[in-house]
């Protein structure tokens, strides 16, 4: 039974259909920090309805699949940020909402504020504009779920594979590292 | 009945019940949205939130008993549902039915949820602890009355198992919704809170309890747990639909029913906002204890 | 077999000897200093030993032993009657007297004219209450009785503290009062009858003029009363059982109030043919046990505790004798041998654990048992046994009880009885609870028993557990003790046969 | 010599011989009382059944000893409870001082229960129970803790009350009835009156309804369950109650329902009933172990006592099923506490953390032991609630069934506080040392949770000897089959398809779910929990124990208003206060006694009239 | 009345009267040597009580001395002519035993005394209840 399995052409098959539910039903894990946040309610409620593409918050990082990152990360805050990545389960992506996550945006110079997520987590999905708004977020996603059609949202596998180089990034910003380590 | 026919017929029933609960529930949040003025998920959406917990690549659990924890769940579904007469009259649809008897379904319910329950608790998230304890204060509140009104009946008809008064129902073609309504009223009432819907979900609050019990729960996992749930509904809803709706013949009639009781649990939910746990225990002993006194009242008088 | 008048066995050693030897101790004490230990020692064994002969010899042929002091026929000399039941209440005592004096042998061993007195007074008592039980004279059981309260205000006042005057004070004034009643009631008798012997009495009592027969029933009914510590008489007795030494306690419990009980049994059972005597009897028991009991309860001080429940056992043999069923008797003298076993070895054992604190409060011997392990045993067995737990002997004599209760149907007497035998198991465990559980004041020192009274307790303690475990040893003599006491014929033809 | 009489001998000269076995060193304590453990078990399986009689004649009174088929049943679970509970005593008593103290009223206690299964005459039956009473009684105050004397004495004081009613019951058989014997007593009885029937009915109930803690009786219970060593609890609670519930069977059944007051029976099992609820609810807001353990054992009698007084065929027989069953499952409880509190050194519900990785074994005994307790289907525990409530929906007792449901579902409830208390929730640094409890502790524990498992799917093996039990209770021909249960309308249920399905599927979903998630799972500690991000740091300590069911108690709050022990406290202030003024009489001055003497003369001389 | 009756009534009337006399002494007197002297007169009350029980008029006191041999020859005829002996030889022992707890009633109150220093009744209290 397992020849059957890890020959090439069924190997296929089963990727589709693990892409297509996965694609289908995003359980999103809304890290409200920064102004970000109150976007997230408009897009999921009937206004802009997100739950159509099967779109639907998750409680706990556990059951979610998307992290959001809604606005500018403080040294502090990206500390909770970490955790709550590394206790998601796998095949896990992350949107970064707004300029703040993409180069610091408007606190491009302030002390404690991280500039670059991408140094810290593996984003997957970037929507840029200072705060974007609902539609943009929807546009974002459908652009995940494209991402994950075609297998290439591997920011979780790319996270495992130099866990080292994120590890030195963030321990550069974090001092009083008392974390537990990421036992695979 | 030898094994091999047993067998196959309990796979196709608990396949079929799989199917139509999944679906219920997706015609449920289908009818939450459209009541939200939304368009809301495709129907098929809980089977892909399924499949997809099913495809999660890393599982993680805090020990054995957590990891058993589904597995109670789905025993217990599977069972009630096979013991659950499901089509009245086919040798092949009888599962072990003829073994149904009431008290055993009503013993069989907490088998799942106290095994999860042990489960969530070696978890050891204080969150879950307090979902699992509302879970079984709500459980005391919502058995009472649900007994009451089946010792009624099993009183008024001189049985105790379940094939029987689907067997009385079909010959006399009598409801016995109609011949004991006050039972058939206190059961109704007491249905959304074994279901958790509406104003009984206070469990699995997202917000105050991030998911109460579930929220240790991940990945294959929660996939297993959800499609328990969705099997163990259904067999709650066709004992509902035997034991007051006459049960049913075929697989069509028996959906047609189910789901009708279905809505009334889903229009609750939408309706009624969520309570906290000694008011919907008081809620629970108010109005549907009356209706079980009374059902014992007219089965003493009568 | 020994002739009944054989010179080693004859019931008047009973008497003479202890007279005998407390006026000669003086003398003896002036020879060799320890002799005053010693004689009294041999007197109380070979006594014992003559009273078990007497009582076998008794109970194989079944007919009694009768002595005729100086020769003179029964009306009018006074006669010594050693029948069953008069006979096994004279062992009792004797083996008692024998088990007191081995406890006390080395009592007030510092000062020489202290344990003289003590000797004395013990074998004075001896006399005293044997011979109130084996007389078969009115006048003389009165003098006896005399004799016996005398010695127990001496003994009452034998410690020179300020309460031990106070209460021999009482005892005697109550005492005097029941002298002049009793005498006043021969005195009535004598003048219908003309005669003071009680089978005399006995047989010819409806001669008597029915008023005057009811005072004379009356004021002997309260005279023997007191002396028996009947509830309203009893004043003087938690007073009397409190400041006499150690084991003159036990000697009150199992001597003087056997004694007051015989004549009062005496006076209702043979003497008078009164029924309401029962009645009399039963209501009397009843308050008796009642009071003592729940007055008990409330007790700090163990040897005032020790006293009412002793009193409160003297209430339910009334009630037993007074049912005047063959069962009620036989459960009244069972109910009699046991409380003097067991009450002699509660005061035994408390009394050395109080021994130096001058009050005796029970917070005094807080905690003792780590101390003294086997004399806190011993009170632990003792109120096992008061209780009525079975092996001990307490629980035959409590059936016996409350079968011969059953027999008459006194339901709401039986839950009576034994809900105050719950307050007894209540304030005795209380007790107990202190000694194990509770951490020693240390305001005063355990004193530990000496080899003689720890042999004196263990042996009283062997005693209780085997009548327990094995009542028949004891059932057979009771048995026939009871049937003499019941039928007065046999009584009065036994007297006047010889 | 006949046998009856050695296993006495075994035990009570066992008992004897521990005290100075213990003495002289305590490995040799220990052999000889598992070897007496062992040697009256095995002696009584294999030689003794209901044939032999002996009658011994003591102080006037014929003492027959003869064990018939109900008491029979009971002797066989002392019989397979007595070895294991001495085997788990040795390591359990380890540094305990007074060991020989101990094992002597130990043994004596056990003697004391087959005296009276052995009791062919009330007086027998009376001497061992009290024998039984002052040796538990001597254990429960065996730890001398601080509370000691305070339970101890409240234990004595209403077994006293027991033993009292009872006694007087049985005087009152001797007076009217001439003769003590048990059996003889039954046959003679319809003759008697009514009046005589019920009232030595009622204090026979009475005398039996304390020790198995009915429920106004019940309040010496919880304390003395909690505040004895666990290894005697076991036996305690799983059969010393058992004497309670074999004299109210006795009566029960013999008395009432044969002669006609099927009425009684009735209030008895209101009583069970009241019990069973009321006990569950006290068990379920209790904050240690061994508490909410004891008034599960007084809820889990009052079903018993509910099944024996309802009288039908099935429900004596459920009766006597969940009799025995109660004392296994519940001996192996209080053995699984009394592991954790040798190996944690705590049974606070507050105090513990999770022990389940430390204490695997322990664990698995105790879930299978509290899914027996609650009646949950696959396991033994549901075969004895079903039958208890079939044949009450049968027999007609709609209420008391709905009575007994929100007992039993209310069950669950302390089911899972007791395990998740114990077992799960956050770990603790404090609890690392925990080792698992020693083999000799668990070897029992694990041996009774294997008998329940098996019991479960084949009831059969235990329904032979109680369908043999109640002969003597008055039902011929009761018959069984090996799992299936039928009630009285016909309708059965066979226990091998019910566990054979969930075993099934279980085992099924189990291979899947492993065989999937086998390849990266990850197996995290308590402390890698969902706290919203927040690293839980090693002081402050997520675990949920302190008010576990405040929504519930808030709900039931006029349950919890009422109790009766503040009524015995009042009762027994009246009493000491009302002594305390009558002592005043004595009041010290020698001429108020004398006053007293001269009334009494006066009173004398009034009434001399009527003296004749 | 025949004047043996009056000497009846006299002799009998005297004794009770002592009897009542002690018994109010010892009941009401708070002195406690008061309370010893109404023993004892109690005590001389009832002997006197015995005394004429067994007075029979006209007759010699009960002692064969030679002059009442030399009246009456004979025993049998003597003792026709003598009072009943029997009370009078109770008398005496129940005198004996009257000056026998009278002494050790004064010896009780002279300790009384030294520890009280009071002789009133109603201080001496401390053992009660």
């Amino acid at each position: 039974m397992n020849r059957a399995f890890n020959d090439r052409e069924s190997q296929k098959i089963l990727d589709i259909i693990k892409n297509f539910a996965r694609k289908n039903s995003l359980f999103i894990l809304a890290y409200g920090t920064g102004c970000g946040a109150i976007e997230i309610p408009p897009t999921i409620t009937s206004r802009y309805d997100a739950e159509r593409f099967g779109i639907r918050g998750a409680a706990t990082p556990r059951q979610a699949d998307v992290l959001l990152i809604t606005g500018y990360l403080s040294v502090k805050t990206l500390k909770r940020v970490i955790r709550a990545y590394e206790q998601m389960q796998d095949p896990k992506y992350v949107m970064g909402f707004g300029s703040c996550t993409i180069n610091g945006g408007m606190y491009w110079d302030s002390y404690n504020t991280i500039k670059q997520l991408d140094k810290y987590i593996p984003v997957d999905v970037y929507i840029n504009g200072c705060m974007p708004r609902p539609e943009a977020v929807i546009a974002g996603f459908v652009k995940l779920q494209q991402l994950i059609q075609q297998g290439k949202a591997l920011g979780w596998k790319h996270y495992k594979e130099n866990l080292e180089w994120y590890r030195q990034n963030q321990q550069k910003v974090i001092k009083n590292w008392r974390m537990p380590d990421y036992n695979w | 009945m030898n094994i091999w026919n047993l067998l196959l017929s309990a796979i196709v029933t608990t396949l079929l019940g799989f199917i139509i609960g999944v679906t219920y529930m997706g015609i449920r949040r289908k009818i939450v949205a459209l009541a939200q003025n939304r368009y809301g998920p495709p129907i098929y959406q809980n089977f892909l939130d399924i499949l997809k917990f099913w495809s999660k690549e890393s599982n993680i659990y805090h020990g054995v008993m957590h990891h058993l924890a589904p597995l109670w769940m789905i025993a217990m579904a599977i069972t009630i549902l096979l013991i659950v007469p499901t089509q009245y009259g086919s040798k092949f649809f009888e599962n072990l039915s003829f073994n149904g008897d009431l008290i055993l379904i009503l013993y069989l319910m907490p088998f799942g949820q106290l095994g999860m329950a042990l489960g969530v608790g070696q978890t050891g998230n204080p969150n879950s602890a307090i979902g699992v304890t509302r879970g079984l204060s709500l459980l005391v509140g919502s058995e009472i009355p649900f007994i009451m009104a089946l010792i009624a009946v099993m009183i008024q008809y001189h049985t105790t198992s379940v094939t029987d008064l689907v067997r009385i129902q079909q010959e006399h073609h009598t409801w016995i919704m109609f011949s004991s309504p006050f039972a058939f009223l206190a059961a109704l009432c007491v249905l959304p809170a074994m279901f958790h819907a509406g104003p009984y979900e206070v469990i699995i609050a997202p917000a105050e309890l991030a998911s109460g019990p579930m929220s240790e729960f991940g990945g294959k996992y929660l996939g297993t747990m959800m499609s328990a749930g969705s099997i163990f509904m259904f067999a709650k809803l066709t004992l509902f639909v035997d034991v007051f709706m006459g049960g049913s013949t075929n697989w069509l009639w028996l959906i047609v029913k189910t789901f009708t009781v279905y809505l009334f649990v889903i229009a609750v939910g939408i309706i009624m906002p969520r309570l906290r746990t000694e008011q919907a225990i008081r809620r629970l002993w108010g109005w549907p204890l009356v209706f079980a006194i009374l059902a014992f009242i007219q089965v003493a008088l009568f | 077999m020994v002739a009944t008048n054989h010179i080693l066995v004859t019931p008047i050693y009973f008497i003479a000897l202890p007279l005998f030897f407390a006026f000669l101790l003086p003398l003896l004490g002036k020879i060799y200093k320890s002799f005053i230990r010693i004689v009294p020692g041999l007197m109380f064994a070979y006594l014992a030993w003559m009273a078990v002969v007497l009582l076998l010899y008794v109970y194989k042929t079944g007919n009694p032993v009768i002595v005729k002091i100086a020769g003179w026929a029964p009306p009018i000399g006074i006669d010594l009657v050693f029948d069953q039941f008069t006979g096994f209440i004279a062992t009792v005592i004797a083996i008692l007297g024998f088990l007191v004096w081995m406890y006390s042998y080395l009592f007030k061993k510092v000062e020489f004219d202290n344990a003289l007195k003590y000797f004395l007074l013990l074998m004075l008592i001896y006399a005293g209450s044997i011979g109130v039980v084996i007389t078969g004279d009115l006048f003389n059981q009165f003098v006896f009785l005399e004799i016996t309260g005398i010695s127990a205000y001496a003994l009452t006042a034998f410690y020179r503290g300020r309460d031990g005057a106070e209460a021999a004070f009482k005892y005697l004034l109550i005492g005097s009062f029941a002298s002049t009643f009793v005498l006043l009631g021969i005195l009535l008798i004598y003048t219908q009858l003309g005669t003071l012997n009680m089978a005399d009495i006995a047989r010819n009592i409806d001669k008597m003029d029915p008023t005057i027969k009811v005072i004379a029933f009356i004021l002997l009914f309260t005279g023997f009363g007191i002396e028996a510590e009947m509830f309203p008489l009893n004043g003087w007795a938690p007073d009397a059982y409190s400041q006499s030494p150690g084991p003159i306690g036990a000697v009150f419990a199992s001597m003087t109030s056997k004694a007051g009980l015989y004549a009062l049994i005496r006076l209702s059972f043979t003497i008078f043919d009164f029924s309401s005597a029962n009645e009399l009897l039963f209501i009397m028991g009843i308050l008796t046990l009642v009071f003592a009991e729940g007055i008990a309860l409330r007790q700090e001080k163990i040897k005032r505790m020790l006293a009412y429940s002793s009193i409160g056992q003297i209430g339910l043999i009334m009630i037993a004798f007074s049912f005047n069923t063959y069962l009620g008797v036989f459960a009244g003298i069972f109910l009699m041998l046991n409380h003097a076993l067991v009450k002699s070895l509660l005061f035994f054992s408390a009394s050395f654990l109080a021994y130096n604190s001058p009050h005796k409060y029970i917070k005094d011997i807080q905690g003792f048992a780590r101390y003294m392990p086997v004399t806190a045993l011993m009170f632990g067995i003792g109120v096992f046994a008061i209780i009525g737990f079975p092996p001990f002997s307490g629980f035959w004599s409590k059936f016996y009880l409350l079968s011969a209760m059953a027999e008459k149907n006194f339901v709401i007497l039986i839950i009576l009885v034994l809900s105050v035998s719950l307050i007894e198991l209540v304030y005795y465990f209380r007790v107990l609870h202190k000694l194990y559980f509770a951490e020693p004041t240390g305001e005063y020192q355990p004193h530990t028993p000496r080899w003689n009274a720890m042999l004196a307790m263990v042996l009283l303690a062997l005693i209780i557990i085997a009548i327990g475990v094995y009542p028949d040893l004891v059932t057979g003599f009771i048995g026939k003790a009871a049937h003499a006491i019941m039928d007065k014929t046999t009584y009065i033809n036994s007297v006047f046969s010889i | 010599m006949n046998t009856l009489v050695v296993l006495l001998l075994i035990l009570f000269g066992g008992g004897i011989i521990a005290y100075f076995a213990y003495n002289i060193h305590k490995i040799v304590g220990d052999i000889w009382l598992v070897l007496v453990g062992f040697a009256a078990s095995i002696y009584y399986i294999g030689y003794l059944d209901v044939s032999q009689v002996l009658n011994i004649h003591l102080a006037g009174f014929v003492l027959t000893l003869a064990l018939n088929s109900f008491s029979w049943i009971f002797g066989l679970l002392i019989a397979v409870l007595l070895p294991l509970v001495a085997l788990y005593s040795i390591p359990y008593m380890k540094g305990q001082d007074r060991l020989g103290w101990f094992y002597m009223l130990f043994l004596f206690s056990v003697g004391g229960m087959y005296g009276i299964l052995m009791a062919g005459d009330w007086l027998t039956l009376f001497i061992f129970w009290e024998i039984m009473t002052w040796s538990s009684y001597l254990i429960v105050i065996y730890r001398r803790s601080e509370d000691a004397p305070r339970v101890g004495l409240k234990y004595l004081i209403f077994s006293a009350i027991g033993a009292y009613s009872l006694l007087t019951a049985i005087v009152l058989i001797g007076a009217n009835v001439h003769s003590l014997s048990i059996s003889k007593f039954f046959e003679v009885l319809p003759m008697h009156s009514l009046g005589f029937k019920v009232l030595v009915g009622s204090l026979m109930l009475i005398g039996f309804g304390v020790k198995a803690a009915v429920m106004p009786l019940h309040v010496w219970a919880p304390d003395a369950y909690s505040t004895t060593p666990m290894n005697y609890t076991s036996m305690f609670s799983g059969a010393l109650s058992k004497m309670g519930i074999y004299g109210i069977g006795l009566i029960v059944i013999n008395l009432y329902y044969h002669s006609g007051i099927s009425l009684a029976g009735e209030i008895v099992a209101w009583f069970g009933a009241i019990t069973a609820v009321l006990a569950t609810y006290y068990a379920l807001i209790q904050k240690d172990a061994k508490r909410l353990m004891a008034w599960s054992s007084v809820a889990q009698l009052g079903y018993i006592v509910a099944g024996l007084g309802i009288g039908t065929k099935l429900s004596v027989f459920a009766g006597i099923y969940l009799a025995v069953l109660h004392g296994l499952f519940k001996a192996n409880l209080f053995m699984a506490i009394g592991a954790v509190e040798r190996q944690a050194g705590t049974t606070n519900f507050s105090e513990l953390r999770a022990l389940i990785r430390k204490m695997p074994w322990t664990f698995f005994s105790a879930l299978i032991s509290v899914i027996v307790l609650a009646g949950i289907p696959p396991l033994s525990g549901f075969v004895g609630k079903w039958m208890l409530y079939e044949s009450m929906i049968t027999s007609g007792h709609y209420v008391i069934v709905v009575f007994l449901f929100l007992a039993s579902v209310a069950g669950f409830l302390y089911a899972f506080r007791f395990l998740f208390g114990v077992f799960l929730g956050q770990e603790e640094k404090e609890f690392e040392h925990v080792k698992e409890a020693n083999p000799f502790m668990t070897v029992p524990m694990l041996l009774i949770a294997l008998f329940l498992i098996v019991l479960g799917t084949f009831p059969g093996i235990m329904f032979k000897y109680i369908a043999r039990s109640m002969a003597d209770l008055g039902f011929y021909g009761v018959t069984y089959k090996m799992s299936v249960l039928t009630n009285d309308w016909g309708q059965s249920i066979n226990m091998q398809y019910i566990a054979a399905s969930l075993v099934i599927v279980f085992v099924l979903f189990l291979i899947v779910l492993t065989w999937v998630a086998y390849k990266n799972s990850r197996n995290v500690t308590t402390k890698d929990i969902h706290t919203s991000g927040e690293p839980p740091s090693e002081e402050d300590n997520y675990h949920f124990s302190e008010n576990f069911y405040r929504p519930f108690q808030r709900a039931f709050a006029f349950v919890y208003k009422y109790a009766i022990t503040p009524v015995y406290n009042e009762f027994a202030r009246g009493i000491e206060d009302f002594f305390q003024y009558v002592r005043r009489l004595y009041t010290g001055n020698a001429q108020t006694y004398a006053l007293y003497v001269l009334l009494f003369l006066a009173i004398l001389f009034l009434i001399a009239k009527n003296i004749h | 009345m025949s004047n043996l009756q009056i000497l009846q009534i006299t002799f009998y009337g005297a004794a009770i009267l002592l009897i009542a006399i002690g018994l109010y002494a010892v009941v009401t007197k708070r002195n406690l040597i008061k309370i010893v002297l109404g023993l004892s007169i109690m005590d001389s009350g009832v002997n006197l009580l015995f005394i004429t029980v067994g007075y029979i008029s006209h007759k010699t006191a009960p002692i064969f001395s030679p002059s009442v041999m030399a009246k009456y020859k004979t025993i049998h005829a003597a003792a026709q002519a003598m009072v009943d002996p029997v009370p009078q030889a109770l008398v005496l022992t129940a005198i004996v035993i009257g000056f026998g707890v009278t002494a050790v009633a004064l010896a009780l109150v002279v300790r009384l005394y030294r520890h009280h220093n009071t002789t009133n009744i109603d201080e001496i209290r401390n053992l009660k209840w």
